[in-house]
């Protein structure tokens, strides 16, 4: 007997707990001396008033769903990987050094030989945390937090003393070549009569991580490795008895990890930067986990949150533009949710789950 | 139900005022229903024992009166008095102490630090050390409890760590002592001191509650019992009055049926053959020292022992899920032995199915839907493919079709494992195994926490395989059940065989010696047994003491 | 209405952005306008900054780093209506006005400054981001410091090479320590807000230190020599001045035309005698009239003195 | 490097790695008690503040001291409350409290102070001062003697270059800090409160069967912490700095806490791996490159060793870290 049906936990209990962090996000707008009403005019306006704000909007929100994809496969497996960070940093190593040194002739080719890249290296990435943990039993949390610092080394140098074109002043590499730059929205909108804005960065990533979705969604539920990884996520002992090998399955699920957030380099080096800057993840591994979080782990759930938080990216963004509120208020909003939808999870799910039980006992 | 009033029958003298009175108790977890309007009464100096199945609410019972757990409704009376017992802290203050099924230690700690910890005189550790050194030393002269005082606890046996939880509570000036199950992790011969002890703290005026399965136990020991089935209390007796047979019947519901209908076996070719198996688990523990054993096709080879004796380890060497030294032969090929992650899966692919001993953290996933649970360890099998992707369409409706056959309710294919009764996930998990119709079965605990319909149903099933001429291995706590289903038996003990032969010549009092690792008088009378010299070398103690009486 | 984009030091960066700052302030109480101004969070917000503003109709938007010269070099096509002032880097566009600065020269300056000031014959160089800019900063002071006194020791150290460099305040501190303890008893630091840091143990320990971008006398009256200036204010100022109607192309500002200079004021006129005014004051007019021509690192990356 | 240098870079040690030491014993207090904190860079971000904004705004440090442990303690309070009252999951609740401070001190910083989320310079008493230890060369003979003090020691013999270079001139927290370390250890072996904490990190069940209250150790533990999180703050703004700017803690809760693994959980042996990670950004900040047998080794190695080592450690290839067993784990009795 469940103590509560599904649609509550899986709908209810996430609506609440958002309800919850937005309401104490007003009161922190109000507390700073602003209009919680007036900042999400902007908000909304900026991010779905116009093609532009849709087109940020699903920038961003086209690398939150490669990052939060990534949490929750790792997720499945009962393995929690905050590494996303450096493994989308290095996934952009790999996205830019296929980009800078192989002559593609078509940005076809170049769409696939990145994305290809950029999760190779994203998937090595993680794969030194993942066999630790699988094989030495260092703890994963630790050691992904750990890469992510490494991995800002690493890039850090190659950027500063190898990759810089001569004569350049901030670290990053040259421009890619033409035809590795990707088709925007407004590209690929234009042949279909549709006018979308031309400036918005949103490309033709965001097809690659829509089919994202679909393929986490097979893979975890439809395939026989997507069992196995379920299993050893609910069980290890589990997992063993049915002959399950657990730390491949655990490599594995974190190699698909890293392979899905090294993969979201191709939104925002090749598809926006067209070339590798240092902070060119801006955070997007860390909001893979509040997106995993408050998605449940469900492709159609990230899909959804990933819009949220490109809502708020942009809306963020723009307030920053013409408000005087800083930009620092949408990290604090992106805390509140991580932290109701998170942490403080049972302080909403207990109160409702009693609730239920005694629903249920009144009408037997 | 017939000497269950005797309490609550008007005395003419005037009552002693009983030194626990539960009323009404009543205890929910979520949907379980754990304890239902519970009422019971103990008496001073005396030991009043506490039977029922698995999951009947003896521990939450006995967690409620220790603070552990809050009860939803009901009264306490300690020694005539209404208590209020919010936490462990005002049980202890009331006298009570525990021994839980589960010890309740800080495995890092000395046994010293054990004792003191919540109980210590003042801020500073080193007087409350030293005093409460004395004060062990005193009460381990005064009961027999000896331990070392600076030992760790993860370095100590169960039994030792047994007598840290009792020295606990007497630490405490415990006046009330309850042990839950304390003899299931015991040898006979630890268990017998440990009753000794009990005698004698009740001599000195303290009141036991002891929770056990054993019917022997309470025989032997108490001096009421009362009986719990499905959160209820059916039955308080006084032993004396009472008989194994009427308490089993209380226990269960129904008169138990242990006796099997079964044709007698038709041994065929050996299927397996085990050699010098031995195994140190991750811990540089030797769990198996050389164990040689044989498996028919077309027998059941029971696997008595006291649990914690080195079956685990064999079914899951035999399960290929735990790494091994020496060999094992199935039909003349030898198997891996290397215990490798994936171990369990070749062995299927052998045609070994396991039933392991705990269903709930091994043989099912509980957040996995039924329909997944019964092809769990089978899920790669072709037959369930479809292309690339799993064919869950055909894998729902066979195990709609399974568990139709098996009686699993509700037969609901699509509710998660967790959601079923223990004895009804028990039948999804055995379900599973025989239907693949292996050539050796491996079976632990097949019918812990199981009702007396299951049972039968279960072993039916076992015996249907032997019948079909498959061999099967079957390991299990309860003599009664290894009695009844095999037709040879091997005693394990210590990580040893002590012995070996058949069934129809086994008697309790032997199979208890040898469960003790001791040979003598008694095993020599079973006729075709192959005692091991580990056990004839042991003739240290008296056979009798270990066996228990009966 | 004119818009004004801060780099990633955040325009209180009492330096460099906060100069820029200081102009558009001068240029709103002049006129009573108003205009629009973000400060970068991160390198994404670049490009869409800039296109926000140029869509938003303002004009003409300003910009203060050289980290703009690849994003407008692109976005600036795409909006030729709208006129763009970029300081501190060149893009070739016939919108955009570049402004550069010959910090060479107000390094110069101040490098004679500290040579004269300086005790033990040692002097400290604290640059922010390892970047050619900065070591023409670098190159320039130790010019001017070994034209007062060529046995003078420089000590040079870069803060990092990301721009995190701009911003590390105990970084700065660390360095300054450590100069000092090899007997640098001036600090010239050209570092953004990692400057903050360097001045204020300097200040702590009691030497002279040298602030830039921004006149950053008054932070510890008595204890900072003087500062570099770079008239980012002026660039500023003028081109909200202008506003559509101004005049794109390189602009280069420099001694000679008041865009780069040192600061005196009531705050370090006890430490600036009139020896070393006139000393300073001399070089200035010498390097307006062409009779010094200070190396500019930049020119072919190299520098004549260590 | 020459002995004077070398003594230079110890002193750089010292003060780098004191807010390392105390967030590292944080870290532990919470951590032996089976709350695992990756927060204790969020404590220390909010106390840095607070710190700098109380002492600017008063001009007594002492004053801002209590207000940047106030902050830390405050998030200290929500991480127990989502992790011991409301059982949630420890480590997503240490990465929202990172992401609350880093968002709101600017945000406050900014709606307070107008200057880009920092606080004004803090100047005098807002300040912690650097105490001269008895017979050690310090500003005062420097002056006496009309030299430099860095000229003073220089001339000294070594053991007194060393008690006044490295030991001496430092900041009352820096020697509180340096004390917390046996106190620590005082009071986690000898004390009844230290069993009971060690104790509920390894079995909570044990500790509530005896009849204490694991919520109540748990959430002592945790306010432990934050007290100890807003003194590391609490000097980044007010000793090593002079006030706050954005992301001032940058990354140095990680490092205590990759300092903890490496430190095996134990408070001496934190002691010695803060040092050494202190040792390590001192030389990271004092030599932009480092040839090592001629090998250049690049400033980002450096600023990259602690997390390789601490990774290294973890791999157990040099030693093993257990971490307390019951840690990272709610205590649930009731499924
Ligand atoms: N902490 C808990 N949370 C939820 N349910 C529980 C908890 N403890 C016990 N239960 C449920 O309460 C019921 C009674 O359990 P209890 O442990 O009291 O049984 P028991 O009689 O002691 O069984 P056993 O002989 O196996 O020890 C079972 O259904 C069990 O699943
Ligand atoms: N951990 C649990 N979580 C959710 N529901 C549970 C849990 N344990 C038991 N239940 C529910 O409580 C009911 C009773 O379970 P329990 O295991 O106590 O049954 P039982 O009376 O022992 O039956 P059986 O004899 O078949 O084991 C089950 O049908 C199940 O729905
Ligand atoms: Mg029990
Ligand atoms: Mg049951």
């Amino acid at each position: 007997m469940q103590k509560m049906p599904q649609w509550a936990d899986v709908i209810l209990v996430p609506l609440i707990s958002l309800i919850l962090a937005g309401a104490l996000s007003a009161l922190v707008i109000l507390a700073i001396g602003e209009s919680p009403y007036e900042a999400v005019k902007i908000m909304v306006q900026g991010a779905f008033g116009t093609t532009n704000g849709w087109g940020y909007t699903l920038y961003y929100a086209t690398s939150f769903i490669f990052t939060g994809l990534a949490v929750a496969v790792a997720f499945h497996a009962a393995m929690f990987n905050i590494g996303g960070e450096g493994q989308a940093m290095i996934g952009g190593l790999g996205a830019a050094l296929v980009c800078l040194f192989v002559p593609f002739p078509h940005w076809t080719f170049a769409l696939l030989g990145g994305f290809g890249a950029a999760m190779l290296f994203g998937a090595a990435w993680a794969f030194i945390p993942a066999y630790l943990q699988a094989k030495r039993g260092s703890h994963i949390v630790i050691t992904t937090i750990m890469f992510n610092f490494i991995a800002a080394a690493v890039l850090n140098y190659l950027l500063v003393n190898v990759l810089r074109p001569t004569g350049g002043m901030d670290p990053a590499t040259a421009k890619f070549p033409e035809p590795t730059h990707l088709p925007t929205l407004h590209d690929m909108l234009l042949p279909l009569g549709i006018q979308f804005s031309k400036s918005a960065p949103a490309n033709v990533s965001l097809i690659m991580a829509l089919l994202a979705c679909v393929f986490v969604w097979l893979l975890i539920w439809r395939t026989r490795l997507g069992y196995e990884i379920r299993a050893l996520g609910h069980s290890e002992s589990g997992a063993i008895y049915a002959g399950i090998s657990a730390p491949k399955v655990a490599i594995i699920s974190m190699l698909i990890s890293g392979a899905l957030a090294g993969g979201m380099a191709i939104n925002n080096v090749m598809g926006e930067a067209e070339r590798l800057v240092m902070n060119s993840v801006e955070g997007a591994g860390f909001i893979g986990i509040a997106v995993a979080l408050m998605g449940r782990n469900h492709p159609f759930g990230v899909l959804l949150a990933a819009i949220l938080f490109g809502f708020l990216y942009q809306g963020g963004a723009e307030l920053a533009l013409w408000t005087s509120i800083p930009s620092e208020l949408i990290v604090v909003i992106q805390a509140l949710v991580i932290l109701f939808t998170g942490a403080l999870d049972n302080m909403v799910r207990m109160p409702l789950e009693r609730l239920f039980l005694s629903l249920r006992r009144t009408e037997p | 139900m017939s000497g269950h009033t005797e309490l609550e029958r008007p005395t003419m003298a005037a009552p002693p005022t009983p030194a626990i009175e539960l009323k009404g108790i009543s205890k929910s977890f979520g949907p379980v229903k754990a304890n239902k309007d519970i009422s019971i009464r103990v008496m001073p100096g005396t030991i009043h024992g506490i039977i029922g199945e698995n999951g009947a609410g003896k521990s939450t019972l006995m967690s409620i009166l220790y603070g552990f757990y809050k009860a939803d409704a009901g009264e306490i009376f300690i020694a005539g008095r209404k208590t209020r017992i919010p936490d462990s802290q005002a049980a202890i203050a009331a006298g009570i102490g525990m021994v839980f099924q589960h010890f309740k230690l800080v495995e890092n700690f000395t046994v010293l630090e054990n004792v003191i910890l919540g109980a210590e005189d003042g801020r500073l550790l080193r007087p409350s050390l030293a005093k409460a050194r004395r004060e062990l030393q005193s009460l381990a002269a005064e009961y027999g409890l000896d331990v070392d005082p600076d030992a760790l606890i993860e370095d100590i046996g169960v039994g030792m760590q047994q007598r840290v939880e009792i020295l606990k509570a007497l630490y405490r000036h415990a006046d009330i002592l309850i042990l839950d199950e304390p003899t299931g992790v015991l040898t006979p011969a630890e268990a017998d001191q440990l009753f000794r002890i009990l005698d004698r703290l009740r001599s000195e005026g303290k009141t036991i509650i002891l929770i056990t399965h054993k019917l022997r136990e309470i025989m032997d020991i108490t001096d009421t019992v009362s009986v719990m089935r499905r959160g209820e209390m059916t039955a308080t007796v006084t032993t004396a009055q009472s008989s194994p047979e009427e308490l089993a019947e209380l226990m269960v519901g129904r008169k138990v049926l242990l006796q099997i209908e079964k044709a007698p076996a038709t041994p065929g070719k050996k299927v397996l053959e085990i050699k010098a198996l031995r195994v140190i688990d991750a811990d540089g523990i030797e769990r198996l020292r050389s164990i040689d054993l044989d498996l028919h096709a077309g027998e059941v080879l029971g696997i008595a022992g006291v649990a914690g004796n080195g079956q685990t380890a064999l079914l899951e060497v035999l399960g290929g899920i735990q790494s091994a030294t020496g060999s094992i032969k199935m039909n003349g090929d030898a198997l891996d032995l290397t215990g490798r992650h994936s171990g369990g899966r070749s062995r299927r692919a052998r045609g070994i199915a396991h039933v392991p001993e705990d269903r709930q953290s091994e043989g099912l996933i509980m957040d996995f839907t039924a329909w997944e649970n019964t092809v769990f360890g089978y899920h790669r099998d072709p037959k369930w493919a479809r292309g690339p992707l799993m064919n869950n369409a055909a894998i729902q409706t066979e195990a709609k079709a399974k568990m139709e056959r098996f009686d699993v309710r509700p037969p609901n294919p699509k509710l998660a494992a967790k959601n079923f009764s223990g004895g009804n996930q028990q039948k999804i998990v055995v379900a599973r195994e025989i239907e693949q119709s292996p050539d050796v079965l491996l079976i632990g605990q097949p019918t812990r926490g199981v009702d007396i319909g299951a049972i039968e149903f279960i072993h039916n099933q076992i015996i249907a395989l032997r019948d079909a001429g498959k061999a099967v291995l079957l390991v299990s706590v309860e003599l009664d059940e290894i009695m009844a289903l095999s037709d040879r038996i091997a005693v394990m003990c210590d990580g040893q065989i002590m012995g070996q032969g058949p069934a129809a010549s086994a008697d309790h009092i032997g199979l208890g010696c040898l469960m003790a690792g001791m040979g003598g008088a008694d095993t020599q009378q079973m006729q075709g047994w192959h005692i091991s010299a580990a056990a004839k070398a042991d003739p240290a103690q008296e056979p009798a003491q270990a066996a228990g009486s009966h | 209405e004119p818009a004004l984009i801060f780099d990633l030091g955040g325009k209180f960066d009492k330096s460099f952005n906060e100069a820029a700052f200081t102009g558009a302030e001068r240029w709103v109480e002049e006129t009573g306008g108003s205009f629009r101004e973000i400060e970068l969070k991160s390198e994404a917000q670049r490009e869409q900054a800039l296109r926000r503003f140029a869509e938003n109709g303002n004009n003409p938007i300003v910009m203060t780093g050289f980290a703009f010269g690849n994003v407008l070099s692109e976005v600036a096509p795409d909006y030729p209506d709208t006129k763009f002032t970029l300081i501190d880097m060149v893009v070739d566009a016939p919108n955009v006005r570049s402004v550069v600065f010959n910090e060479h020269e107000g390094s110069y300056l101040v490098g004679m400054m500290a040579a004269k000031a300086s005790k033990s014959g040692t002097v400290g160089f604290i640059g922010g981001m390892d970047i050619p800019l900065i070591r023409k900063f670098a190159c320039g002071y130790v010019q001017g410091v070994k034209a007062v006194n060529p046995d003078a020791t420089v000590i040079q150290n870069m803060t990092g090479t990301t721009p995190a460099a701009w911003n590390d305040p105990v970084k700065g501190s660390e360095l300054t320590k450590a100069q000092i303890s090899q007997g640098a008893d001036v600090v010239y630091a050209a570092a953004g807000g990692t400057g903050v840091g360097v001045l204020q143990t300097a200040a702590d320990e009691g030497i002279l230190s040298i602030g830039v971008d921004s006149n950053q006398n008054y932070m510890h009256p008595g204890k900072v020599l003087t500062s570099m200036l770079k008239r980012v204010d002026n660039a500023v100022y003028d081109a909200m001045t202008a506003g559509t109607d101004i005049e794109t192309g390189i602009y280069v500002m420099g001694v000679a035309n008041g865009g780069i200079d040192y600061a005196l004021d009531e705050f370090n006129a006890p430490l600036v005698d009139d020896d070393m005014a006139a000393l300073v004051d001399g070089a200035k007019a010498e390097i307006s009239n062409g009779t010094i021509t200070v190396h500019d690192y930049m020119s072919d990356n190299t520098c004549p003195v260590e | 490097m020459d002995f004077l240098t070398l003594l230079q870079v110890l002193d750089s040690t010292i003060r780098l790695a004191t807010p390392l030491l105390l967030t590292c014993l944080a870290g532990l207090f919470s951590e032996r008690a089976g709350i695992f904190d990756i927060g204790l860079e969020g404590k220390m971000l909010a106390a840095a503040f607070f710190s700098a904004a109380m002492a600017f705004m008063t001009g007594s440090v002492w004053l801002g001291l209590l207000a940047g442990i106030a902050a830390s303690m405050a998030l200290s309070a929500l991480h127990g409350l989502a992790s011991i009252t409301f059982r949630g999951n420890q480590l997503i609740s240490g990465v929202a409290i990172n992401f609350l401070a880093s968002g709101l001190t600017v945000l406050i910083a900014q709606a307070w102070f107008h200057q880009g989320g920092r606080t004004p310079s803090l100047i005098g008493g807002a300040r912690f001062e650097q105490i001269t230890l008895p017979f050690a060369l310090g500003p005062m003979d420097a002056e006496a003697a009309g030299l430099p003090l860095s000229k003073l020691i220089a001339q000294a013999g070594p053991l007194q270059q060393i008690y006044s270079e490295v030991i001496s001139g430092q900041t009352i927290l820096v020697y509180f800090a340096l004390l917390c370390v046996p106190a620590t250890s005082w009071l986690l072996y000898r004390t009844r409160f230290g069993l009971r904490l060690r104790a509920v990190g390894e079995n909570p069940a044990a500790v509530d069967t005896a009849g204490v209250s694991v919520v109540g150790i748990r959430f002592a533990a945790v306010a432990i912490c934050g007290v100890l999180c807003g003194l590391a703050g609490a000097y980044l703004a007010t000793a090593l700095q002079a006030g706050f700017v954005r992301e001032m803690s940058a990354g140095r809760g990680y490092i205590a806490l990759a300092a903890l693994i490496f430190a095996k959980w134990r408070p001496w042996y934190a002691l010695g791996a803060t040092l050494l990670f202190g040792l390590l950004q001192a030389v990271a900040l004092r030599f932009q490159s480092i040839d090592i047998a001629g090998i250049p080794v690049p400033v980002q190695f450096m600023d990259a060793l602690p997390y390789i080592l601490t990774v290294v450690i973890l791999a157990g290839f040099v030693g093993k870290a257990i971490p307390p067993r019951a840690g990272g784990e709610p205590y649930v009795k009731e499924r």
